[in-house]
């Protein structure tokens, strides 16, 4: 039986919806036959605004690119900056940023395990988890004197030393979130419900999986072992012992796999870093920002963010503004060709849980 | 009019007094409980009726034509003739706030609690929203879905106790003694099952489902007809609940008994959707008419063949 | 509405008595503001405490948040997601970017001044406020409906061509509905 | 990371070097390398490295605007996991009426990479599918991300500013009044920003 | 998929636990989270301790600080007077303005709540919005973590030992690099513009430099300063004083980056052709000029520029009066000056040496022949030191030393020298004579820190073996029988302080009589002008109070044609002075003469 098609709008005012965006579904029935993604409500045009921003200016504003998870944007500005101008980082700053880039993908699981959960009705795991998220924003505060923009990965290192008794607050907090994450895996990943919704949903076919640009988790789920922490270390992620998860999968089901798994790998990775992290300085100065200038050159540098790689790409021409930094976030792909593209013959009420489980972050596909 | 009618009447005002002020305080409880498992304070218990004097007073300027007006009169409607049904109290073969019943009168609910909602869908269909609409096509499914169940249930104890209205069910119970959920268990089970459905609460709440439909069938409807939803809602709740205590946990001799029954009631939909996930629309279908059905079938079989 | 507290029918008190204790938030996350909208609404500050809580559609809610800066495009959505509030209506500026463009003010997609589009009732100051703040902002919203004080949808609807005037100024494409109540 | 394993990335430039005209590489470091191509072999090169060099993952694309030197260079960044290596594949473009091959054939989300650029930077993908719009909605003006663009101007004519803060000063010029100091017009252009 | 999963069903209800768990909520407003250490909340500024310098402002992309007047804020030297007040709708509070505040008064607290219903009312003055926000500071910066460059690039300089050994110069200047990132600390806030008496364009010269353009640092520089490389090396520098860096750390190199940059010109032709000036065709008005010190050339050049007919009188063989003759070789070569002097000859200056006015040629034959005449005589004649036997041979003034010296001389000193005095002449006296291969001794009344000499001239007179007698004051030259200085009488002081909350004086210690065997005295303690070469009814026709000519506020003395500028009017005794004398002269007359 062939029904007659509607259009339905999902966004971008939508409790659905992540972010604010918009997803033009063509449905009959239930069945969605042609999706389209309308990007561009959070188009700020950062990287028109850091054309008229100097070096040291601009990394205020990249954290704002993505709003869940600004981390590993300071980060990669940071390194982009650094591998232009050849500026070293004192290896203290590296195991900070390391502490960081970990803590900030532990909040963004949080915040992801509460979204992929309220997108399927559970919205006791959101007010639990987002509840339990608000403890590493704590630490956020404490470390770097902001709850979400941090700004305090800076090219030449971190702007502050950790605080007295910090690391102590990490590791309670990592038990507890440890001690939580027994009970989210009793009401979440045990839930019989929660893995019907999940299974078989949201498959994105293996064979193209990295020809289609999928990146982070949904690839890991897709059984390959990508992971820039691996193939193009940066921090100190090469002196920490971690496995990097996959799942065969490739569905919606096989994405919170790879999430739960890595969400203990980071509490474990945060735990290796508090033990093993060295003193010394942990700025290398830059001089009076007004008057910085970077040698002209471009860099590619890349980070694996919690939904994937995340890449800069900066040139510099020599002055004391950048040329052009250009964002690309995971959800760059993720939101649109790939959404637009496993969505098509999905049930309506699956549309927000799969782009849940994309990880789609509209701020970093329009910026 | 003579005094019998006054009393009747009197009787009905109060009835409606009682199902709003006991159907909105749960809905206050039930947020708090949510709250407290949830890990937080919650809102104060009387929270819902702010909400619902707050809609009240509100402006309803939105107009999309005339069944957009009657969808909530229609569920209000439907809810206060479904209370009239529902002999609220019992005690020594007499019944308080017993109001209208008649013979038969548990068939005449079944159509008259199925009315309400498709009051409801005929003014959400009318917004022209189409999330309203695949709301109200969900809601009328998963209606389909847990009749079955719930007619079996029902067919199970008229066979049982031979009666087809709720007092001649509430007698049997007081003549036996007992209560018909251990009379007919099965019956009570697939009950049981069919009203997780009834109450909307997660898993089965994809009619609402905001994560998809924005809120469904109510997403065109604020202020005024907001607030009739969510007092003929209040007065639903209260009317299944009293519905199931009369027919299946022997009624109640006074109001505590009555809310105590219906509290415990309640919290089975209510906790099960605490930490459930939402079903998908056909899942949820193919749930209802699985073990809720087989269960059902079961119970009307053990009536017709054990009994 | 009456502007003066002394002035309130006892209908207005208690009617302002059930608006401040249930207030609607309309969910829509339109800046990055959006991020502290979840730990306010949820366990650890729970704003639910207040009656505030979030609602799908803007049929059904009393509150806009405009959690920060607004793109072109989305001032269009808002505008019409305010105009199918029903009254009273309260909305929320939150941070920099809703009072003088924040640190878009020389964005060329976002507007700077929040006020000259939709009526503002209370701003809260920050970027990000924190759920401390923005609960501050409820707090306060909820004390200027108890004294009748919160009547930027009046306002909106007395002064409407000015608004339009604004709006079109930024919205090229102008193909919305009137605003008729 | 060892520094004297840049060979298999030095290999794969002078492969590319050997197999293409006209075109330039260099590595950058490990892991990274930059090669110049010609406008017109944009296709082909893509497409050979994908096919041939295990460049199959498609990471970035970008576009930056030179305006003083007239031209738009556009910049495909590409990645092997196999060898783990990022390729950046650059190519030149005029300025005026700049138009490129369409390559969204070879990754489909390259579609969307394009659809931005050409709308930031009116860069014309020729045989490109896809609405013009992407991110911005009605937009009349200059594509915004061109350098020529001027922001604050625009921002004047269209957006509002709230006012109170005209009474503002500039430290130089209450110092330069309160002595009399008249600056030159040499000076003028290394004053503070 | 199991059909019926128990388990799975069952598992989830573990959640029902929490019930009996208190919440977790922060009850805000009831109960409140204390913020981080550092959090970044709301701006406070320390009015006192502010010094305008703007930083902050300039740093802020988001245009969110302005720099307002306020009521209870008066610039003053190195004060603005302005304040920065926040926009908070527009801050992000990425508190840069804290990183880059150099004095560290901006800083931001832990109070964050700020709600209202009004938007105009986000304009912030940190300070003064919140008076008791000193108490809540959270995120700020010290010393380590500003991102303020504190520290100088250090200056190479010829050792001690070898620098005693000849007059050649003992700074050895900065390299291109080393100015250049010297040159990138300053904050171009031009809190110095307004403390150097000539009012320099400072902040531009210095980005100039930063930014590699030395050639327009240059022309900035000769803008109003025709002896800037003179200045690079021996300014007085009070702009360094009010640098906004030198509250928590070291000033800008200002005068060495001027050096730098003049220097780059290394003869007076490439001067011209970097400076390339725009000289206006001769107006036929003749100027007259006495004395070719700083302030008589500084006139000379710019009214040369202008047009006018410049010729300078100078009574010696050189120009650049006590430029010239009164500051020892090693700090500023002969070279160095003659080629500034040079290149101000081949724009059309006149000088005519060793003509002394007076002698010479009669003032009255330049006042008849020129329409306007400037007078910059400076102080060649020393104060007498005022005790017994400083009329002994082997007795003299620094100045006449230093004379002596610059004309080639080589006087005899003995091998026992004492100098007298604290300030810049009593160490150029005291290494000159270090130089001539004396053991020097400086006395000084006060302490030390008090001297007000240069403090790297001070170390660097230590450096070179200059022993510093503080807290002494002599008393009587002992001569021997030849009237020739044989030992100097000496008292050790105390320093008592001062009832009326002056600095604390030296007070003599009784019975601390010490004498010392020397071979020369030298006193150092200022020198006044010499009017005898004015004829009585000029002299009477301006105005001379206390050995100063009085001048209004155009260098135009009482007789309208008669200007004056230099150490004779200001008493400053700095060449820098001298340079804005004369160039304020330059207006006046051009306006004397024009209009």
């Amino acid at each position: 039986m062939r029904e007659k098609a509607t259009t339905l709008y999902l966004g971008p005012q939508h409790p659905g919806i992540t972010g604010n965006m918009m997803i033009k579904l063509k449905v009959e029935g239930d069945t969605v036959v042609k999706a389209q993604t309308h990007v561009g409500y959070l188009h700020r045009g950062f990287e028109k605004l850091m054309e008229r921003r100097n070096w040291l200016q601009s990394f205020t504003i990249v954290c704002r690119i993505c709003v869940p998870e600004p981390d590993p944007n300071e980060l990669n500005y940071s390194r982009a900056v650094e591998e232009i101008e050849g500026r070293e980082v004192p290896e203290r700053a590296e195991w900070i940023r390391t502490l960081m880039m970990e803590l900030s993908r532990l909040a963004s699981y949080l915040l992801w395990f509460g979204g992929q959960n309220g997108s399927a009705g559970l919205y006791t795991m959101p007010q639990w988890s987002v509840g339990d998220r608000d403890y590493i924003l704590d630490l956020f505060e404490e470390l770097t004197g902001g709850r979400v923009y941090h700004m305090y990965i800076w090219p030449g290192g971190v702007r502050r030393d950790l605080p007295n008794g910090f690391t102590d607050r990490v590791l309670q907090t990592m038990d507890y979130l440890e001690k939580r994450l027994k009970q989210y895996d009793q009401l979440m990943f045990e839930n019989t419900i929660f893995q019907r919704r999940a299974q078989g949903i949201g498959w994105i076919d293996p064979a193209k999986a990295v020809e289609w640009g999928v990146v982070g988790p949904p690839l890991r789920a897709a059984g390959f072992k990508s992971d820039v922490r691996i193939d193009d270390p940066y921090l100190i992620y090469d002196q920490l012992d971690f496995e990097v998860p996959t799942q065969q999968g490739s569905d919606v089901w096989a994405r919170a796999l790879v999430r739960r798994t890595e969400f203990q790998q980071s509490i474990n990775m945060v735990r290796q870093i508090i033990d093993k992290m060295p003193g010394g300085p942990v700025y290398n100065k830059i001089p009076n920002p007004m008057k910085w200038t970077i040698p002209a050159g471009d860099a590619y540098v890349k980070a694996e963010s919690a939904r994937g790689e995340f890449g800069y790409y900066v040139v510099s021409d020599g002055s004391n503004k950048p040329r052009r930094v250009h964002v690309k976030g995971p959800a760059y792909v993720h939101g649109v060709t790939l959404l637009e593209n496993i969505l098509e013959g999905a049930n309506i009420s699956d549309v927000s849980f799969i782009m849940n489980s994309l990880g789609t972050c509209p701020p970093e596909i329009e910026r | 009019m003579d005094t019998n009618s006054w009393i009747s009447i009197l009787g009905f005002i109060a009835t409606v007094v009682l199902a709003f002020t006991v159907g909105v305080s749960y809905g206050g409880i039930v947020r708090k409980i949510t709250a407290r498992i949830q890990n937080r304070v919650g809102p104060p218990v009387y929270q819902n009726f702010f909400d619902i004097f707050k809609l009240y007073s509100k402006s309803t300027a939105v107009n999309h034509g005339w069944m957009q007006h009657l969808g909530p009169a229609f569920a209000i409607t439907a809810s206060v003739t479904s209370l009239m049904f529902i002999p609220v109290l019992n005690g020594q073969g007499e019944f308080w706030f017993a109001n209208l019943n008649f013979k038969g009168d548990l068939i005449f609910l079944l159509y008259m609690m199925v009315f309400g909602s498709l009051g409801m869908a005929l003014g959400a269909g009318q917004t022209g929203n189409p999330n309203s609409a695949i709301g109200v096509s969900r809601g009328l499914s998963q209606m389909v879905g847990y009749e079955i169940p719930w007619v079996l249930a029902l067919v199970a104890l008229m066979l049982q106790t031979k009666s087809t209205s709720i007092t001649g069910i509430m007698d049997y119970q007081i003549a036996h003694g007992t209560w018909m959920m251990f009379e007919s268990p099965l019956a009570f089970i697939a009950a049981l099952m069919a009203m997780l459905g009834m109450f909307h609460y997660a898993p089965f709440d994809v009619t609402f489902a905001p994560a998809e439909l924005s809120s469904g069938p109510a997403s065109e409807f604020g202020g005024k007809y907001l607030a009739m939803m969510m007092t003929s809602g209040s007065i639903f709740a209260f009317v299944k609940l009293a519905l199931f205590v009369d027919i299946f946990m022997g009624g109640a001799s006074n109001l505590i008994m009555l809310v105590v029954k219906t509290f415990l009631l309640y919290m089975v939909p209510v906790l099960y959707g605490i930490v459930s996930p939402r079903y998908r629309t056909e899942q949820s279908i193919r749930y209802f008419w699985g073990w809720p059905t087989l269960i059902g079938v079961l119970g009307v079989l053990y009536v017709v063949f054990v009994r | 509405m009456p502007n003066d507290k002394n002035s309130q029918k006892i209908v207005d008190i208690i009617k302002n008595a059930a608006r401040k204790h249930s207030l609607f938030v309309l969910a829509y996350g339109t800046g990055c503001g959006a991020i502290e909208i979840p730990p306010t609404m949820t366990s650890r500050y729970d704003a639910e405490r207040f009656g505030i809580r979030g609602m799908a559609t803007p049929r059904q809610a009393d509150v806009l948040l405009v959690t920060g800066y607004l793109a072109t495009k989305t001032l269009k959505r808002v505008i019409r997601a305010y105009e199918q509030m029903q009254d009273p209506k309260y909305v929320i500026g939150f941070g920099s970017c809703t009072i003088n463009g924040g640190m878009y003010w020389d964005s060329y997609n976002t507007i700077k001044l929040l006020d000259k589009y939709i009526p503002v009732d209370v701003y809260i100051n920050g970027c990000m406020p924190r759920p401390e703040a923005v609960i501050t902002g409820f707090i306060e919203l909820q004390k200027l409906i108890a004294e009748g004080k919160a009547d930027g949808a009046t306002k909106y609807k007395e002064n409407l061509d000015w608004y339009r005037a604004n709006q079109k100024k930024v919205i090229k494409n102008w193909n919305m509905p009137d605003y008729n109540w | 990371m060892t520094e004297n394993s840049l060979d298999k990335e030095q290999q794969i430039v002078n492969h590319l070097v050997g197999t293409f005209q006209n075109l330039t590489g260099k590595v950058k470091r490990n892991r990274r390398i930059e090669v110049s191509i010609e406008k017109k072999q944009i296709t082909s090169v893509l497409n050979y490295v994908k096919d041939h060099l295990g460049f199959i993952h498609f990471s970035h694309m970008s576009c930056v605007d030179w305006l003083e030197d007239g031209y738009f260079e556009l910049v495909y960044i590409l990645w092997s996991p196999e060898q783990k290596i990022q390729l950046l594949v650059k190519a030149l473009v005029d300025r005026e009426n700049a138009s490129v091959e369409n390559a969204d054939m070879i990754w489909r989300q390259l579609n969307t990479y394009q659809r931005e650029i050409r709308e930031m930077f009116g860069v014309n993908f020729i045989g490109m599918k896809g609405d013009k719009e992407f991110i911005l909605e009605d937009w009349d003006n200059m594509p915004p991300m061109r350098r020529d663009f001027n922001t604050v101007d625009y921002i004047q004519e269209v957006y509002f500013e709230r006012p109170g803060r005209e009474d503002a000063q500039n430290v130089r010029e209450t110092i330069s009044k309160r002595t009399g100091e008249e600056i030159p017009e040499v000076a003028t252009k290394y004053s503070r920003d | 998929m199991a059909f019926f999963d128990i388990k799975g069903l069952v598992t989830p209800f573990t959640a029902l636990k929490q019930f009996g768990k208190a919440p977790h909520t922060v009850t805000f407003p009831y109960h409140k989270k204390e913020t981080a250490q550092r959090y970044r909340g709301l701006h406070f500024n320390d009015l006192e301790v502010c010094i305008g310098c703007g930083n902050c402002s300039t740093i802020c992309m988001n245009e969110a600080i302005d720099m307002v007047n306020l009521e209870q804020i008066e610039g003053k030297a190195g004060d603005s007077g302005l304040r920065p007040r926040v926009d908070n709708g527009r801050c992000c509070w990425c508190a840069l303005c804290v990183e880059v505040c150099p004095t560290g008064s901006l800083n931001l607290t832990k109070d964050y709540i700020y709600v209202t219903p009004d938007a105009d009312s986000f304009l912030w003055t940190p300070g003064v919005s919140n008076p008791e926000g000193k108490d809540n500071i959270s995120f700020h910066s010290d010393v380590d973590t500003s991102l303020s460059m504190f520290d100088r690039v250090p200056m190479p300089e010829l050792d001690g030992k070898e620098r005693v050994k000849s007059f050649a110069e003992t700074m050895l200047y900065y390299t291109e690099e080393a100015a250049r990132e010297e040159a990138s600390r300053c904050i171009s806030c031009s809190l110095c513009t307004e403390v150097c008496p000539d009012h320099m364009h400072i902040p531009e010269y210095i980005n100039a430099i930063a930014k590699g353009e030395d050639d327009d640092a240059i022309r900035i520089i000769y803008d109003n300063n025709p002896l800037g490389e003179m200045c690079g090396k021996v300014c007085t520098r009070r702009c360094e004083d009010v640098c906004a860096l030198q509250v928590r750390g070291d000033a800008v190199a200002i005068r060495w980056l001027k050096e730098y940059a003049v220097g780059r010109a290394e003869t007076a032709e490439m001067l011209k052709e970097i400076v390339n000036p725009d000289i206006q065709e001769p107006n036929g008005k003749k100027v007259g000029i006495v004395g070719a010190g700083p302030s008589g050339l500084t006139t000379a050049y710019y009214l040369a520029l202008k047009g006018f007919d410049v010729t300078i009188y100078e009574a010696n063989e050189y120009a650049g009066g006590m430029v010239m003759y009164g500051i020892p070789k090693y700090r500023l070569p002969m070279d160095s000056l003659n080629k500034q002097i040079d290149y101000m000859k081949s724009i059309g200056v006149k000088i005519k040496f060793n003509t002394k006015v007076g002698k010479d040629i009669t003032f009255d034959e330049i006042y008849k022949e020129h329409d306007a005449v400037f007078v910059g005589i400076g102080f060649q004649k020393p104060y007498s030191i005022g005790i017994k036997g400083e009329d002994a041979q082997g007795a003299f003034p620094a100045v006449n030393l230093l004379f002596d010296v610059n004309s080639g001389k080589t006087p005899d000193m003995g091998n026992k020298v004492v100098v007298i005095g604290g300030g810049n002449v009593a160490i150029d006296g005291a290494r000159v004579s270090r130089r001539l291969g004396a053991e020097v001794v400086i006395m000084y009344r006060r302490r030390v820190q008090d001297m007000p000499a240069d403090w790297e001239e001070i170390e660097g007179a230590e450096h070179e073996g200059v022993e510093i007698m503080p807290q002494t004051i002599p008393v009587e030259i002992i001569t021997d029988d030849n009237n020739k200085v044989k030992a100097i009488k000496y008292l050790k002081a105390e320093m008592v302080a001062d009832d009326k909350g002056g600095r604390p004086r030296p007070v003599p210690i009784e019975g601390s009589e010490t004498i010392m065997e020397v071979s020369s005295v030298i006193g150092a303690i200022g020198q006044e002008a010499d009017y005898s070469f004015l004829p009585e009814e000029y002299r009477n026709s301006i105005e001379i109070n206390r050995g100063r000519m009085v001048v209004n506020e155009q260098m135009q003395t009482a007789n309208p044609k008669i200007f004056a500028g230099g150490d004779a009017v200001n008493r400053t005794a700095d060449a820098i002075s001298a340079i804005a004398d004369g160039y304020r002269a330059v207006k006046a007359i051009e306006k004397f003469l024009m209009n």
